[in-house]
């Protein structure tokens, strides 16, 4: 039961990170990029470690597991905003 | 269970990749910075699918890459602002950040 | 075990393609880059042979740990270096030897 | 099944290597170059070399990121950070493809050592830590971390010496500033407690299973730097004594407890079983403060004279 948990879980996630990727590949400027693949790679994250937590033998291991899920969101957060904001600010084009 | 774990592994790998084109392609360091992020992310992943599958300690390293996933980007905002160690949020918003964002075009807009 | 030489293997080509980066570049932090990419690259090899056998061997994983910190102290000596250099001289490119040097890339001018 | 995917990540290692040192821009490679440390991260853990790891992901894929982001940009500001092309080098390429060959061949060669290394486990017990790598670093080949130790310090005492005659008494690298309440400000206030959480535990938890003084030392560098990019706290000057006892005390406790195992073991920096418990636990707080500071002032840079905020 929980192995099947696990299968849904981590190819949902897996599914997330695959559409944040081809986002970031297809879509046509800086902002919606950077749109895409913070919604995407966090969901496919966030999945991904739900799944595992299922296989977690100890209780240590899944506080670790979500410990992990709250500084990507935290981190994804904080630069997408910082990164979009100087992308606006400099028109540069290598 | 460890078969579909590979599996899925793989995917994230494969999906790695595919972020790596648009560190290659760019056009702007925005896109390079960003698709770097993703890269952190799905590292982050891969380890946390890796725990399972060979050692739990894993999760120990995939913990301190998500807490430095942002330090790159942080790096290059400050690198990237007039004194090198300012704040891209400091100046006020100019007119031009505030139009629709549909009227703005990547200069070098290739996609594809 | 075939795992093991994968890496090993990666880790020599590492070796190789940082040397060809560090004759080849002509900006001098990127012989700062492709010199870390020797060290890593040997790292590699190092920690591949040493995990033979039964299992990693902590020796050459402790003598790694420590060549990572001394190499990015290096490198962090070594990057104080070419901005001294570059506020100094005007530039951070080594002159490409006989010919013309070629009209640079616009590398990400304001 | 794992072959294959230590076949995939070894491909990418390689190719974002060779985009490293083949594509062109400085900015490409030095993004190129940060993936790299990420990937290799993981590559450790594939080769089971968990402490390993997490000393790659907190440098590579951390520190070695933002010293050469802010080198670039220090590089775009002197408006040097242009890359000249450098064509096809079929010389440097046949060096580099020779020396990649030497070495494979050497992998075949090579003869399998005895495994594992009868000395180390007959010895474990005498270490007072349960960690082998801990007790590799810290207790059996001590005079290797006692000596690089003050390798970090002289490389930072290099890098002081090139700070201009005007800015050599202002605060370490450049004056941070951030928008006060900002996004950045309010980044730098949350991350620092939880980072500073996982720097100590990875220290305390190093003597047992992994981690140690090297892993939590660069974690608390990080986190560290991100308090002072995000403007909170303020880099000292080269000056302050008590920085200098912060840089300072990790070789000096460690060339100490090495006195003590001479006097009481015989021998300079052999550390008796009964005390060597304490004693590395000792070392290794003491030495963590020091690789910490060291490692941060170091990717801070020599003071530098900046636009007033």
């Amino acid at each position: 039961m929980a192995d099947l948990a696990t299968i849904a879980l981590t190819a949902a996630g897996l599914f997330f990170f695959v559409a944040g990727t081809v986002g970031l590949i297809r879509f046509p400027d800086t902002f919606t990029r950077l749109h895409a693949l913070t919604k995407a790679d966090n969901l496919g994250l966030g999945f991904i470690a739900l799944g595992i937590a299922l296989q977690a033998e100890t209780w240590a291991q899944v506080a670790r597991l979500g410990l992990i899920w709250a500084l990507a969101l935290l981190a994804a957060g904080a630069m997408a905003q910082l990164v979009a904001r100087t992308a606006l600010e400099r028109e540069d084009a290598e | 269970m460890t078969l579909w774990l590979t599996f899925v592994a793989l995917g994230v790998l494969a999906s790695l990749a595919g972020a790596l084109w648009r560190v290659w392609r760019g056009p702007r360091e925005a896109d390079r910075m960003m698709a770097a992020q993703l890269v952190g992310t799905g590292g982050v992943g891969l380890l946390v699918v890796l725990a399972p599958l060979q050692d739990w300690a894993a999760l120990d390293v995939a913990l301190v890459l998500a807490l430095l996933a942002a330090l790159a980007a942080v790096g290059f905002v400050k690198a990237r602002s007039d004194d090198g160690a300012g704040d891209p949020e400091e100046a006020p918003p100019t007119p031009e950040m505030m139009r629709p964002r549909q009227t703005r075009h990547d200069p070098r807009g290739r996609h594809g | 075990m075939t795992g093991l030489t994968v890496f090993a293997l990666t880790g020599a080509a590492l070796v190789g393609l940082g040397f060809y980066g560090l004759l080849a570049a002509r900006h001098l932090l990127r012989r700062v880059v492709a010199f870390n990419l020797i060290g890593s690259g040997l790292f590699l090899f190092f920690g591949a042979a040493g995990a033979r056998g039964v299992g990693p061997d902590p020796v050459p994983q402790a003598l790694i740990i420590t060549g990572i910190v001394v190499a990015l102290s290096a490198t962090a000596l070594a990057v104080g270096l070419v901005v001294v250099h570059a506020r100094a001289a005007g530039h951070a490119v080594l002159p490409e030897e006989p010919e013309e040097p070629e009209e640079p890339k616009d590398e990400g001018a304001t | 099944m794992s072959l294959a995917l230590d076949l995939a990540l070894c491909a990418l290692i390689l190719g974002v290597a060779l985009a490293t040192v083949a594509g062109s821009g400085l900015f490409r490679a030095i993004v190129f170059f940060i993936v790299y440390g990420l990937l290799v991260a993981v590559g450790w853990v594939r080769l089971g070399a968990i402490d390993v790891a997490l000393a790659e992901a907190a440098i590579g894929a951390g520190l070695t990121g933002v010293l050469l982001l802010a080198a670039h940009g220090r590089l775009r500001r002197l408006g040097t950070a242009r890359d000249a092309s450098h064509g096809a080098h079929l010389l440097s390429a046949l060096a580099g493809a020779a020396l990649a060959a030497a070495l494979a061949w050497a992998w075949f060669v090579l003869p399998l050592p005895e495994r594992p290394g009868p000395e180390l486990a007959a010895a474990m017990p005498r270490a007072g830590v349960e960690n082998p790598v801990t007790a590799v670093l810290l207790n059996f080949r001590a005079w290797d971390t006692l000596l690089e130790s003050i390798v970090l310090l002289a490389a930072l005492i290099g890098l002081w010496m090139l700070t201009r005659e005007r800015d050599w008494s202002g605060r370490l690298g450049l004056p941070q500033h951030s928008r006060a309440g900002g996004v950045l400000a309010s980044f730098g206030r949350v991350l620092p407690p939880v980072g500073l959480l996982i720097g100590v535990w990875l220290v305390w938890a190093g003597a047992d299973r992994h981690g140690g003084a090297f892993q939590g030392g660069t974690v608390l560098a990080a986190v560290g730097l991100v308090a002072a990019m995000a403007g909170l706290v303020r880099p000292p000057r080269i000056g302050a004594r008590l920085w200098h006892v912060a840089l300072m005390i990790g070789p000096a406790v460690f060339v100490l407890a090495g006195l003590a195992g001479a006097i009481l073991a015989g021998e300079f920096l052999t550390l008796p079983p009964p005390i060597a418990k304490p004693a590395i636990l000792t070392i290794e707080i003491a030495l963590t403060a020091s690789i910490a500071a060291t490692l941060a002032f170091l990717v801070l840079g020599p003071p530098e004279e900046g636009r007033a905020p």
